[in-house]
């Protein structure tokens, strides 16, 4: 790497020549800031401004550029030296749009701009142009895990798209629920009728296709590395394993369904005539192979009423059953009603309901049924009774307010829930899930520090908790898939696989360059750390949200940068300060901390550290200063790439270099969190309630530091927040330690 | 614009929604070169103007500004705004389209800083709010649009307010000279994104939309709501801008029915569980929600939302397709005739205000796309004819609500690369 | 019970709907409900009927066929089509409701002197003499169909109204005797017959 | 020869001396003034109405309809069936409907109609005057004839059900179709668009078997109309007309109220305003006088 240079730009544009002292700007960039080289322009992102910094970058050497202009968030496409290191110093929307344009205030708004240029040539010369490590794994195969619907589209698909693909099936044959249907809803119109399921073709597909390698009675029994490197260990049931390379994973895990013998109320486990859906599925099928309509199982007799109970067991509050609702079922009474009604017309189907949900086109799937002479009855099912010739379905019509109604049926079909295949709890500690009654099973095995199977979100099923970005995974590289995910039909399953096998290929295309992925995506820079440092506490293995950190033989924190997202959770969580990222760490933090001119114990001037998580309260300023929102001039705002980042040490070092308050502003975090890592905003929140022993060895008010949940959206909020801590640091007096620093 | 370059290995991405969003983005993140156009100054489409999502009641920017971030620091992706695609030519791994981009009298050169904007005075209806106030004919279209850049409404155009937007910009960035451009790209597979709008809400007659001001639809709601919004995030109907506390919520508003779109919109009833909660945030325990629904339709963990809600005393269900408003004279309080089907119970209940949970419909019917596709009976974007390479994504297919949109705007994007990844391997490039 | 009746009773025991599908004029709709109830709501009269037709949809699902047919819902119906055009999945609601009035009429559960039931006969009847409506005996016979005295104190009640249609000629006592004809009454009645007959065929209604 | 022709079905109810003979005599003058043809369809016989259904059943009532078709057909090939009634042209509409939809009942109702010499081969249009004045000719034409305006007059425009449901005017909405009114301005008269109770139901048919429940219908008619400062009420229907002119009286006995609020058809407003009399309005078949319509025809009427 060549020498350091470092340039510092000036913007004069958008009323920054006029609120501000550029030339003093350009003082503060040379002499504090120790530029080599400082420029004004009238209008920096104008073509000829961009053309000067480039002509810095290449005919000047210049390495390192710090720019005076508008926010970070503005102008990204003018400012883009992908060649250099850059630190941006937001004069516009931060100071002059924040700021009263007044005399009075010209003062205090021109001591912020000196500061955050101050702050940018002090971050600048901090950071490193990442590099990318391109060395963290090549291996661009996909594992897919189960071989039902879900699991064989993302095989199929990932192969059209040119990777290869090894799949694991635990049971001996590929197809899962699929396979065992008689026939499936149709995905497209006409919404009519029951159609081929299309499990065989796609079976056959695998069957010939060269990029495919499928084990089946296999299980995964060990997952070990990363993305561009993961290994398998497949066990197979004939004893013998098979150890393959991939680059990421599919898990399409599936489903298994709920138990009926839990429902003995709706007769449930009591009579053969009670069979849930699958159940029904399997009936068809053979009834299908001896070309006879399906016949009563208890005694061979003619079917005329079949009731379709939905919801059994499903949308429960008793917290017995299974409390959410499975989507599919709905359809799938009526596609089974229709079973019954396409072979003979005089059986009479019921589907009793209370919501009946076949949303979008499926709403003509439900036409379709009552064309062909299906009824549906809004109802609570009460009871079902079995007899010696059917059962008697009791329940409350909710439509004729009839508390008793009754139906007889030869066979009752209960619309039970998917249950998904999730593997273990990692969220339970290993002791608690040795005392559970039925221990789960692992599916992926990963011989993570973080636990042996994807995080599950609720109910067990292992979604992303963000509405904007489904595929988003605590374990990077590996995504589920189908009705493990959160339950589905088949037409979403394939819809879903699909999605899934594009954020595989894309977590190996990232990890050969070395690059993030989502929401830091692109992102080239990853974790060191400084071995000889390290206490091994483990903090970071622990609190990393996306178990990229094993640890070693040694017991040392083992990064696995292709894992990483960036977050920075575990530079915030190390006590001793020696992990860093080269364009982000504890120093390009500290040294602008550092760099803030601090005004002494007379000048009634205090100052105020924001630290601003960059996905939420960083953009939130900035909006306020677009609606020219006023905030305190005594903040000082460093935008950081999660609060989980944040180390004490931030703190600390602000409060002894005489800062008389530090504000912590980061996303939601609890059960509805908006973290875009997860759990960084927790851990900071966590970490700051213990910094009152800090405060208090530092004979310190526990006001001087304070943490909020802030949303995009606190656009007036957030200025009010600040004004109002400024108002309180005013009342409680400047910090006793100004002028000790 | 000029600078677009394009080959059969680029996807063209139609649409700049959360969908089209999505898909340009999965696409650039495995390595392929995309185009993006999109026929509004910004990027962002309908979830931008929605307040919050449901369940998790969080604000859709957020995830706007982690997309738009994606965008910037992607060079793979290329954005066209104010541009709409007239005509689809040729085939799978060999598209060429026309691109007809409308004059945003402001070029590149702008800053944002909004000097136009306080020069002039004339106002239009704020497309941004779905007209229900003005802004002024300079103007940025919300603080998270992207391209940062303002736009003059051609309303503005040819009058001397035009002048003095342009005499106030220190940077060259207004150019009243701008004219229509057309400009052909081509491309190897192409993802329409769309996206959906809003069924005519004065076409479902019983319901007084448009006649009665005090009804109003969901996405309008949704303005109300949002702090950002045309009434600063007060609940404030139209008739006298007075605070709605009782507030009804009408599922089905032009969905599920035959007279008018025939399918399930599938996100109302979830969209208007999640406003029984503005209703909540603005009132507390004063304010009164009341859903009139066929079938509610909470899908998978969704449900967990429906049930909390249904534990919330200030919110009421009734079983009931409203069988039409009227207006009090006096009050202006809209009046809702009907039967509650639950053991039927005649009403003819007063509120303050009308939500209608208004229905989907695609924003370009499957038979409007330029180019050969194969529609639904309800014009959503099934497939393209043939072996085309046209993929639809999001709620051109579908009524789809943001989750259900992105899941199916990933998929979109595998399928499109795999036409290009063969075009690659044919060409040799890959 | 008439032979009618028990012959219809007998054939559908099981299953009214069915029933309903093959015997009332655009009877085959109802299974196509989804039970939102905007017809109800929509009915003009709504308040008088004891149950509403997206009940009475659900009743026939349910197999309740003397309450459905021996209520006087049906005849509540003013013909005004709100229902129809409401409807979401577009039941010819308003000709169902005639159709079920129609069939409890011919089987003869309908409830006996409800009023429009009396009257659509006597309007039916007046129709058929002549093949035009004679308005006249139509609201003398209607006023009377309870007997004389019933007939002498509900036209008394009325005489305003029936004055002054006279005052400004538009009830002509004239007609009592004759009114109004078609030339070819003849062949206008073998027609109706001959239709009555197909129809009383296919539905099961002959004797 | 006339501008446009038409097969005219006009219903029992348009017979001489029945209760909308003035309905006849002002469409008459009407149409002379726009130069319109109507020709009576020979022998037409009743519509079966709205109650017909009681005890007439499904077939009976496609026949009866499907024989004035047949006689149109015969004797006045190529010509639009068009009725003044609501209740005529509503179950010709329908039973055109229905015969298109199924062969089966076309079948059966051919033979019904064979048994009187007949035959229906299906081309029939039925039309209601309304949609000739509006689809054939237009406001504008309709605006021409127009001699005696009818200033100062505030009408409000009672659609009510059967001219409006399930059919209605082409372009028109089921809520709130504005035609009247903007024949009303046509006709320069002042409109009440936003006159409520435009499309409520009168009662229709069962105003003489559930009188009660009817005049609850028409006491909220009537009293809207005087709410929005109507002088009349103007309506495209013979039942609706009859019906809420005809029972105020009886809702003054029993609920005390002073109603005398005028019902006229479209028609008659037409004539007026076209410069015709009292008599060729057919003001004169009124049980509430429209006085002032009738002052206006007095002044015009002259010639």
């Amino acid at each position: 790497m060549s020498e350091m240079k470092t340039a510092a730009y000036i913007c004069k544009g958008c009323g920054l020549g006029e609120r501000l002292d550029a030339a003093q700007l350009s003082k503060v960039a040379q002499k504090e800031g120790k530029a080599n080289l400082v420029r004004e322009h009238d209008f920096l992102c104008s073509a000829a401004g961009v053309q000067m910094i480039r002509d810095d970058i290449e005919k000047e050497a210049v390495t390192h550029v710090a720019i005076a202009a508008c926010s970070r968030r503005a102008k990204a496409e003018a400012f883009w030296f992908p060649t250099v290191a850059m630190a941006r110093a937001n004069l516009r929307e931060g100071v002059i749009w924040s700021q009263p344009d007044t005399d009075e205030a010209r003062e205090g708004t021109q001591e912020m701009a000196d500061d955050y240029v101050r702050m940018a040539c002090a971050e600048v010369k901090r950071m490193k142009l990442p590099a990318g490590n391109t060395e963290t794994g090549h291996n661009k195969r996909l594992l897919v895990v189960g071989g039902g619907v879900s699991g064989m589209t993302a095989a199929i698909e990932a192969s059209n798209t040119g990777y290869q693909v090894v799949l694991v099936e635990k049971s001996g044959s590929l197809g899962g629920w699929g396979a065992r249907l008689w026939k499936r809803i149709p995905f497209q119109e006409p919404l009519k009728d029951p159609v081929e399921t299309g499990v065989t073709d796609m079976i056959d597909r695998i069957g010939a296709d060269p990029n495919i390698k499928v084990y089946l009675n296999a299980t995964l029994a060990k997952t070990t590395g990363a993305p561009g490197r993961f290994a398998a260990e497949i066990a197979v049931e004939s004893g013998s394993v098979a150890m393959e390379e991939v680059g990421a994973i599919v898990q399409a895990s599936g489903f298994g369904t709920y138990d009926i013998a839990e429902l003995p109320e709706l007769g449930g486990g009591k009579s053969p005539d009670v069979v849930d859906q699958a159940g029904l599925e399997k009936l068809a099928v053979e009834a299908a192979a001896r070309g006879q309509p399906i016949r009563r199982p208890s005694d061979g007799g003619e079917i005329r009423t079949v009731a379709f109970v939905q919801c059994a067991g499903q949308r429960d509050d008793t917290g017995r059953h299974l409390p959410y609702c499975s989507g599919f079922c709905c359809s799938t009474s009526i596609k089974q009603a229709m079973y019954f009604k396409d072979v003979n017309p005089a059986v009479d189907t019921v589907v009793i309901y209370t919501d009946l949900r076949v949303p979008g086109s499926g709403e003509d799937f439900y036409r379709s049924g009552q064309e062909k002479g299906v009824t549906f009855t809004k109802g609570k099912v009460t009871g079902v009774e079995p007899g010696s010739k059917g059962c008697t379905v009791k329940f409350h019509d909710l439509i004729l307010n009839d508390k008793d109604a009754a139906i007889q049926a030869d066979l009752v079909v209960l619309a039970t829930g998917q249950v998904p295949n999730s593997g273990v709890n990692v969220d339970i500690p290993e002791e608690e899930a040795a005392k559970m009654e039925v221990k789960p099973v692992s599916i992926l095995n990963l011989d993570y520090r973080q636990g042996r199977d994807l995080p599950q979100l609720r109910h067990g099923f292992t979604d992303s908790h963000f509405i904007c970005f489904p595929y988003e995974t605590r374990r990077t590289g590996i995504y589920a898939a189908g009705p493990v995910r959160r339950p589905m039909d088949m037409a979403q399953a394939v819809e879903d696989a699909t999605g899934a096998t594009l954020k595989a290929i894309q977590a190996v295309e990232n990890a050969e360059l070395g690059r993030a992925a989502h929401p830091r995506s692109g992102d080239l820079s990853f974790p060191s750390f400084r071995r000889d440092g390290c206490t091994q506490c483990k903090r970071c293995t622990v609190e990393c949200p996306f178990g990229a950190i094993d640890e070693d033989e040694q017991r040392y924190p083992l990064f696995n940068e292709s894992r990483c997202r960036r977050c920075g959770t575990c530079m915030g969580a190390c006590p001793v300060r020696v992990i860093s990222f080269e364009n982000y760490s504890v120093d390009t933090v500290g040294s602008q901390i550092k760099a803030v001119d601090m005004p002494d114990e007379f000048s009634e001037k205090p100052r105020i550290l924001l630290l601003a998580c960059e996905n939420d309260a960083y953009p939130a300023l900035d909006m306020a200063g677009m609606n020219r929102i006023q905030y305190s001039a005594f903040v000082r705002v460093i935008p950081v790439r999660c609060l989980g980042s944040v180390n004490t040490i931030w703190i600390t070092d602000a409060l002894n270099s005489g800062y008389d308050g530090v504000m912590l502003m980061g996303c939601k975090h609890g059960d509805e969190y908006q973290c875009h890592f997860v759990k960084g905003s927790e851990l900071a929140n966590y970490r700051m309630s213990k910094i009152d022993d800090t405060l208090k060895q530092l004979a310190l008010e526990t006001e001087r530091v304070a943490t909020y949940e802030v949303a995009i959206t606190d656009i007036e909020r957030v200025p009010q927040l600040i004004n109002n801590y400024a108002a309180k640091i005013n009342e409680i007096g400047l910090s006793p330690l100004k002028g000790f620093a | 614009m000029a600078d677009v370059v394009a080959t059969n290995e680029t996807i063209l991405v139609v649409g700049g929604g959360i969908s089209g969003m999505t898909a340009a983005l999965e696409a650039a993140e495995c390595g392929k070169q995309v185009v993006l156009v999109e026929k509004s100054p910004t990027l962002g489409g309908r979830t931008a103007l929605l307040y919050r999502y449901f369940p998790k009641l969080c604000h859709p920017v957020c995830g706007l500004e982690i997309n738009l971030r994606r965008i910037r620091g992607n060079r793979n992706v290329r954005v066209i705004t104010m541009a709409e695609v007239t005509a689809i030519e040729g085939r799978r791994g060999d598209y060429t389209a026309t691109v007809k981009i409308a004059p945003r009298y402001v070029n590149e050169n702008c800053t944002a800083c909004g000097a136009c904007a306080e020069a002039v005075s004339a106002e239009f209806p704020n497309p941004f709010n779905y007209h229900l106030n003005a802004t002024r004919a300079a103007y940025l279209p919300h603080a998270m649009a992207y391209p940062q850049r303002y736009v003059l409404d051609p309303s503005l155009i040819g009058t001397p307010d035009a002048e003095k937007a342009r005499a106030a910009c220190k940077y060259d960035a207004i150019d009243l000279e701008m004219a229509e451009e057309t400009l052909q790209l081509k491309a190897g597979a192409v993802i329409w994104a769309t996206g959906w709008q809003p069924y005519d809400a004065a076409r479902i007659q019983p319901y007084g939309y448009g006649r009665f001001p005090n009804v109003i639809t969901s996405v309008e709601f949704e303005r109300l709501a949002d702090p950002h919004g045309p009434t600063g995030g007060k609940l404030l109907r139209p008739s006298d801008g007075k605070e709605a506390r009782n507030v009804a919520f009408i599922q089905c508003a032009g969905s599920r029915d035959e007279n008018h779109l025939r399918h399930c919109s599938r996100i109302c009833c979830m969209a208007s569980l999640k406003q029984t909660h503005y209703v909540r945030e603005a009132h507390g325990d004063e304010g009164r929600s009341t859903i009139y629904y066929i079938d509610i339709r909470a899908i998978d963990r969704f449900e967990d939302f429906y049930q909390k809600v249904q534990k919330d005393p200030t919110v009421k269900f009734i079983k009931s397709k409203v069988a039409r408003i009227a207006e009090d004279a006096q009050t202006g309080h809209p009046i809702l005739h009907g039967v509650d089907t639950e053991g039927y119970h005649r009403y003819a209940n007063e509120h303050d205000l009308v939500v209608l949970a208004i229905g989907m419909a695609p924003s370009v019917p499957a038979g409007d796309v330029p180019a050969e596709v194969i529609g639904d009976s309800s014009g959503f974007l099934e497939a393209a004819a043939g072996d085309g390479a046209i993929f639809g994504a999001g709620c051109a297919t579908s009524a789809l609500d943001v989750n259900r949109s992105v899941q199916n705007a990933t998929a979109a994007a595998l399928r499109a690369i795999q036409v290009v990844n063969k075009v690659a391997r044919a060409e040799g490039t890959a | 019970m008439s032979d009618l009746n028990t012959q219809a009773v007998e054939r559908y025991r099981n299953n009214f709907l069915k029933e309903v599908e093959e015997n009332v004029e655009e009877g085959h709709w109802v299974k196509m409900c989804m039970q939102c109830g905007v017809c109800s709501g929509s009915c003009p009269f709504g308040p008088h009927w004891e149950h509403p037709p997206q009940e009475i949809f659900m009743m026939i699902r349910a197999g309740k066929r003397d309450e459905v047919l021996a209520s006087d819902s049906m005849w509540m119906c003013t013909s005004c089509y709100n229902c129809i055009v409401r409807c979401p999945r577009k039941l010819p609601i308003t000709h169902i409701m005639h159709g079920l009035a129609n069939y409890a009429h011919r089987l003869g559960i309908a409830p006996k002197g409800q009023p429009t039931r009396e009257f659509a006969k006597l309007f039916w009847d007046n129709m058929m003499k002549k093949g035009r409506v004679n308005e006249m005996k139509l609201t003398i016979g209607h006023y009377f169909r309870n007997g004389i005295g019933a007939g002498i104190k509900e036209a008394m009640a009325m005489k305003d109204v029936g004055l002054g249609m006279l005052k400004a000629k538009r009830l002509n006592p004239m007609e009592l005797a004759g009114g109004h004809g078609l030339k070819d009454l003849k062949g206008f009645h073998a027609m109706v017959a001959k239709a009555k007959e197909i129809e009383d065929r296919k539905k099961g209604f002959v004797k | 020869m006339a501008k446009k022709e038409y097969a005219f079905y006009p219903g029992c109810s348009s017979q001489l001396k029945a209760s909308a003979s003035n309905y006849l005599v002002s469409v008459n003058s009407m149409c002379e003034k726009l130069d319109i043809k109507m020709t009576e369809i020979p022998d037409w016989n009743c519509c079966g109405a709205s109650v017909g259904y009681g005890e007439g059943g499904e077939l009976p009532r496609l026949a009866i309809s499907a024989r004035n078709f047949a006689l149109a057909e015969q004797h006045l090939p190529g010509q639009d069936v068009v009725a003044t009634c609501a209740a005529c042209w509503l179950a010709s509409r329908e039973t055109i409907e229905r015969l298109d939809a199924s062969a089966e009942l076309m079948k059966e109702t051919n033979e019904a109609l064979a048994a009187a010499g007949l035959t229906y081969r299906g081309q029939v249009q039925a039309r209601h005057m309304v949609e000739v004045l509006i689809d054939d000719l237009g406001y504008e034409e309709l605006a021409k004839p127009v001699s005696n305006p009818l200033e100062g007059l505030k009408i409000a425009g009672y659609v009510g059900c059967q001219t409006n449901r399930p059919f209605g005017i082409a372009g028109e909405s089921f809520e709130n179709p504005m035609y009247l009114d903007k024949l009303v301005e046509t006709l320069g008269a002042e409109s009440l668009p936003k006159y409520e109770q435009k499309v409520t139901c009168c009662g229709g048919a069962l105003a003489f078997s559930e009188p009660d429940k009817s005049q609850k219908q028409i006491r909220d008619i009537v009293e809207s109309a005087y709410d929005h400062g109507a002088d009349l009420i103007v309506t495209p229907c013979p039942l609706c007309q009859a019906n809420v002119e005809v029972y105020q009286s009886e809702i003054n006995k029993k609920q005390g109220t002073k109603f005398a609020m005028p019902v006229t058809y479209y028609s008659q407003l037409m004539t007026v305003a076209y410069g015709g009399t009292h008599k060729e309005a057919g003001l004169d078949g009124h049980i509430i006088a429209p006085g002032k319509l009738e002052e206006i025809a007095a002044k015009g009427g002259k010639k």
